[in-house]
């Protein structure tokens, strides 16, 4: 078995042992709509409109949130000095763990986006189509772009918010491109532009970051 | 009256009394709300503006009164776990948690198909309604708090001491229709003193009222039970029980 | 040496791994220069040296985690080598035995040995215990199974001793002698003396 | 010394170890106030409606960011134990650390509020004076209250996003009566109330929560 | 026994730490029960067992950190004994000193013994050196060197030789010998037989 397979079992393993834990990224985001609504005025008819940022954003937040401990654990207790001398490349284990964090908020959220988005009034059919294809691009793109950053900053002591801060503005595009293909679609323009896009931002980022996400790694040891 | 309350509060015993009075609480919640349900839902009459609509309220109102009370309870045990450190408080605040859930749950789905003919939404975001979805959220943290622990004693404590620091938002769902101008309706059934409604329509809420009490206290045993069970497999009254 | 002739060549002298001139750093010191080891099948290295002296990063350049400063280092492949260092490599939410299924994976090793080496280790009734609940040395211990699962023939092991009790050491002892008899190589880094009686043990002092 | 200076002490020390990190909490602020302009539709007259909750779901974040890690290190390299065996009281350690949160993370958002206000268009004179004030008895509830989470979390594996699930239905008043004052406040009417119940509430939960904080952490060595 | 009459009872006698039967667990097991024990100055106590056998959970119950499941136990107060765990309790972004300066301001205790503390352990060129930086053996020299900082009648400490050199072995050694000779008292867990000529040594045997 690969080191990608390895690591995505392992990982699902370790969610798996705390099923309540699989809940979170729902009820999270959850949370956050019902946040982002109260913060603007109540009964406030316009939430339709700021629909396309809240899911983002939101998807945005639960990747930051859960970025911080990609690699840490595995750093402390030695694993990864493991996978770094094992016969297999370690760039599996690297996209192992881009792979399973996606499964494990990406995929949550991309499933509840469709009812969070109408319940928040968001149009449905073709426009809903677009957030949704929007969304498929960018959660991996979050998971990969900040899983780079969380292999750079893994060894810092208090790495606390250089992460997001690092994060942020890599990630700063995907979501104005990606909510900027909802909001067109929703006023009913061509939403197709932001996400060929976010798809070229995909390929780009899934070529180039595991390798830089390994080399960032390894240096991690020192 | 100290020592009965000492006994009861040793697993064992509680563990039959509760195998004792689960059964009565069953039957009454039974009746109360098979006619508090019948009688609202059918004989009562039409609401001169609502129409049938309002007949919702006879699930709306207990659900609703229950997601408040049991957090409530589920708070007091939080305090008498932690400070007496009595060991059947600590399974009432785990057992308590789903069952409160579902009632929060419950309450917001009647509320929501309600709100559909009345305010022409399912849902709004106006005080009450999102201080009552903070609730739902509540409960699922002590839920998911308790589930995330191996050790049961730790798990409880955990959820005890938030239980008790979200109960700050009891009084938010309770008093939010009078602290803002809400679309919600006012407090009148569940106001001391003169209710607001005719006799017709709340004898038959009322019922379903208690019998909503009686349902959720009788499922609080049983689940109660579950967790002394599992807490206690390994002593030997436990061992005798599950022999048989 | 006769060309061309590999039979002439004892099995014994072809080493494991070989170093020449090493020098090693942390930071901006250099530990250790100099440095000629090499280990050949039924050799034991045993590194000694006061604590900061240098003998855990000295493995950790073996075993190819941290570069050399300087000089030469042929190592072997990584199938051909066991690791163990000061850390357990164990993910304490895992069970034992899921630890060691995914370090089998990792490594393409069949699986199916993990229930006899841990009834060797004596961790076979803990197997499914999550590993934050173990105690101390039998954390050591599970760490210690991975060498019973592949096969392979170096094995380089830092601190091995530490946290075991008097059976386990006896174990650690048993199972080198095992492993050196079986034409194997250790390089092992302890305070203690090392257990078992093992024939042919050089002991390189790091100062 | 007590254990809440000295807590405080070793914070800010651990902190200076890495100047940079000083830095990245107005840094991050900073750039969740970008995105979100960002977010909404470009140059959108409207920011200065959406300026309080925008400020308060930064402080919100940046908050939410750096209390994953408050207690665990110290519960991981053991020095936690050495607190609760100390002859102080462990109580003061837990004040200490949301002192140290709120100093290292709730300060410099406090100050960098007026100038991002600003710069969204909100109105200075008296609504900003009211915002800030919302700021300064809202950071420390959101230091309080998000570290007895925290606290309640701090043995669990993989709490991932449980600490936020916790959290935010917790602040959720506090973030609803900050930026509730700041509107009243913006729209010209009385913004005293909400800032009444937010000093309650900080009352409150310091008058509690850092005793409810200890006895979490202490069940945590088991 | 004369009432009233304290100098009659010799000092010796007056135990820093008694326990009488005493049970602990971990989980919903039980790993000891009945255990009877008692320190007096001048006692070392060396607990021993197999790993696993509950040695670490019994130190962490005499010091507080965990409850007994059953029997009494009468401890010594906050300021009247040192406790060493398995972990360091050494933050390593801090330097060693920083890290010392703090467990003495927590402790009410005067920084200004650190230096020749650090001297007695042999970190004293290191006092600067960010933890992270500092090898297993010098990491647990610097838990050590509490012991140094006050003066405290009672020690507990857990498999404090674990890591150490020969010489840290005879430094701790001597420590203890002090120590006891000073009328102080010692629990003590390791695997390793205890360094140094220890006058009155207990060995309890936790099987
Ligand atoms: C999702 C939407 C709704 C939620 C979350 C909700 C929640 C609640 C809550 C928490 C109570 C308080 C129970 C107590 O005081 O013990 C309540 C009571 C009540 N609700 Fe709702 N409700 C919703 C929608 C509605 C709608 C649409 C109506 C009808 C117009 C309605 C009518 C009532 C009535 C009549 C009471 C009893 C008030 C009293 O006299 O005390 N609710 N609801
Ligand atoms: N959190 C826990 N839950 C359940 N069992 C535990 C937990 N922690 C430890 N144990 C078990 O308790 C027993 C005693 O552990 P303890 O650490 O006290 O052993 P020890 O005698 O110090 O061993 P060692 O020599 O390895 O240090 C072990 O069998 C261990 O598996
Ligand atoms: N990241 C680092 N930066 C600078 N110096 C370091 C770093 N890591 C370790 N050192 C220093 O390198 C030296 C060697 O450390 P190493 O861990 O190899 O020692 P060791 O011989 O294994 O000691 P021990 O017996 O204590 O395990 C030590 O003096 C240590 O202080
Ligand atoms: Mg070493
Ligand atoms: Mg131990």
């Amino acid at each position: 078995m690969s080191a990608f397979l390895v690591t995505v079992a392992r990982e699902l393993r370790i969610a798996a042992r705390n099923k309540a834990s699989l809940l979170m990224p729902p009820l999270f985001f959850a949370i956050v709509v019902t946040l982002f609504a109260l913060g603007g005025k109540p009964g406030d008819p316009q939430l339709a409109a700021v629909a396309p940022s809240v899911l983002w954003v939101g998807a945005l937040l639960a990747a930051l949130l859960t970025l911080d401990r990609l690699f840490r654990g595995d750093l402390d207790d030695g694993w990864l000095e493991q996978v770094f001398i094992a016969p297999a490349s370690p760039v599996g284990m690297v996209l192992g763990k881009f792979a399973a964090h996606w499964l494990l908020t990406g995929l949550p959220l991309l499933l509840l986006a469709a009812p969070l988005a109408l319940q928040l009034g968001f149009p449905s059919g073709a426009p809903l189509g677009w957030l949704l294809l929007g969304l498929l691009m960018g959660t991996p793109l979050l998971s990969i772009v900040g899983g780079f950053a969380a292999a750079l900053t893994v060894s810092l002591p208090r790495a606390g918010l250089l992460l997001p801060v690092l994060v942020l503005p890599l990630l700063a595009p995907v979501v104005i491109f990606g909510s900027g293909a909802a909001r067109a679609a929703q006023a009913g323009l061509d939403a197709s532009g932001p996400i060929y896009f976010l798809a070229f931002l995909l390929v780009l980022s899934l070529t180039l970051l595991p390798w830089a996400a390994t080399a960032a790694l390894r240096s991690a040891f020192d | 009256m100290w020592t009965w309350f000492h006994r009861l509060a040793s697993p064992p015993s509680f563990y039959r009394f509760a195998d004792r009075v689960a059964p009565w609480l069953a039957v009454a919640a039974l009746l109360l709300l098979g006619y508090g349900l019948f009688a609202g839902l059918w004989i009562a009459p039409k609401d001169y503006q609502q129409g049938d609509a309002f007949r919702i309220i006879y699930v709306h109102v207990p659900a609703a009164a229950l997601s408040l009370s049991l957090y409530t309870g589920m708070a007091i045990a939080g305090v008498v776990a932690l400070i007496w450190r009595i060991k059947l408080a600590e399974c009432a605040i785990v057992a308590l948690a789903p069952i409160g859930a579902s009632f929060t749950a419950l309450a917001l789905v009647t509320g929501m198909l309600w709100g559909k003919p009345m305010w022409g939404a399912y849902w709004v975001w106006d005080a009450r309604l999102t201080s009552e979805l903070v609730l739902l959220f509540l409960y699922l943290g002590v839920i998911g708090l308790d589930q995330a622990f191996l050790d049961r004693r730790a798990a409880a404590r955990a959820c005890a001491l938030l239980a008790i620091v979200g109960a700050v938002n009891v009084p938010i769902v309770k008093y939010s229709v009078e602290w803002w101008n809400s679309l919600h309706q006012a407090s009148t059934i569940l106001k001391f003193g003169k209710p607001t409604i005719t006799a017709e329509m709340a004898i038959p809420l009322y019922a379903s009222l208690l019998g909503a009490y009686l349902l959720a206290g009788m499922a609080a045993l049983r689940r109660m039970q579950n967790e002394v069970l599992l807490r206690e497999r390994r002593a030997g009254w436990v061992r005798e029980l599950t022999a048989v | 040496m006769l060309r061309g002739c590999p039979i002439a060549q004892p099995r014994a002298l072809i080493p494991f791994l070989s170093a020449s001139d090493l020098s090693i750093g942390r930071g901006d010191r250099t530990l250790l220069s100099g440095l000629n080891l090499s280990i050949s099948p039924g050799d034991v290295l045993h590194l000694r040296g006061r604590n900061g002296a240098g003998k855990s990063s000295l493995i950790e350049v073996l075993v190819g985690l941290r570069p050399a400063r300087g000089g030469t280092l042929k190592r072997p492949a990584a199938d051909q080598f066991h690791w163990i260092g000061h850390r357990n490599a164990l993910n304490s939410d895992l069970g034992v035995r899921e630890n060691l299924e995914g370090w089998c994976a990792l490594n393409g090793v069949a699986a199916s040995g993990i229930a006899a080496a841990l009834e060797r280790t004596g961790l076979a009734r803990l197997r499914h215990r999550q590993v934050r609940t173990l105690s101390a040395g039998q954390k050591r211990r599970a760490a210690l199974t991975r060498l019973l699962l592949a096969q392979r023939p170096l094995w380089l092991l830092d601190e091995p001793l530490s946290g075991l009790d008097g059976e386990g050491l006896a174990l650690l002892g048993q199972l080198m002698n095992e492993h050196v008899a079986g034409d194997g190589g250790i390089v092992v880094t302890s305070h203690q003396s090392l257990p078992g009686r093992l024939p042919r043990v050089t002991i390189i002092d790091l100062g």
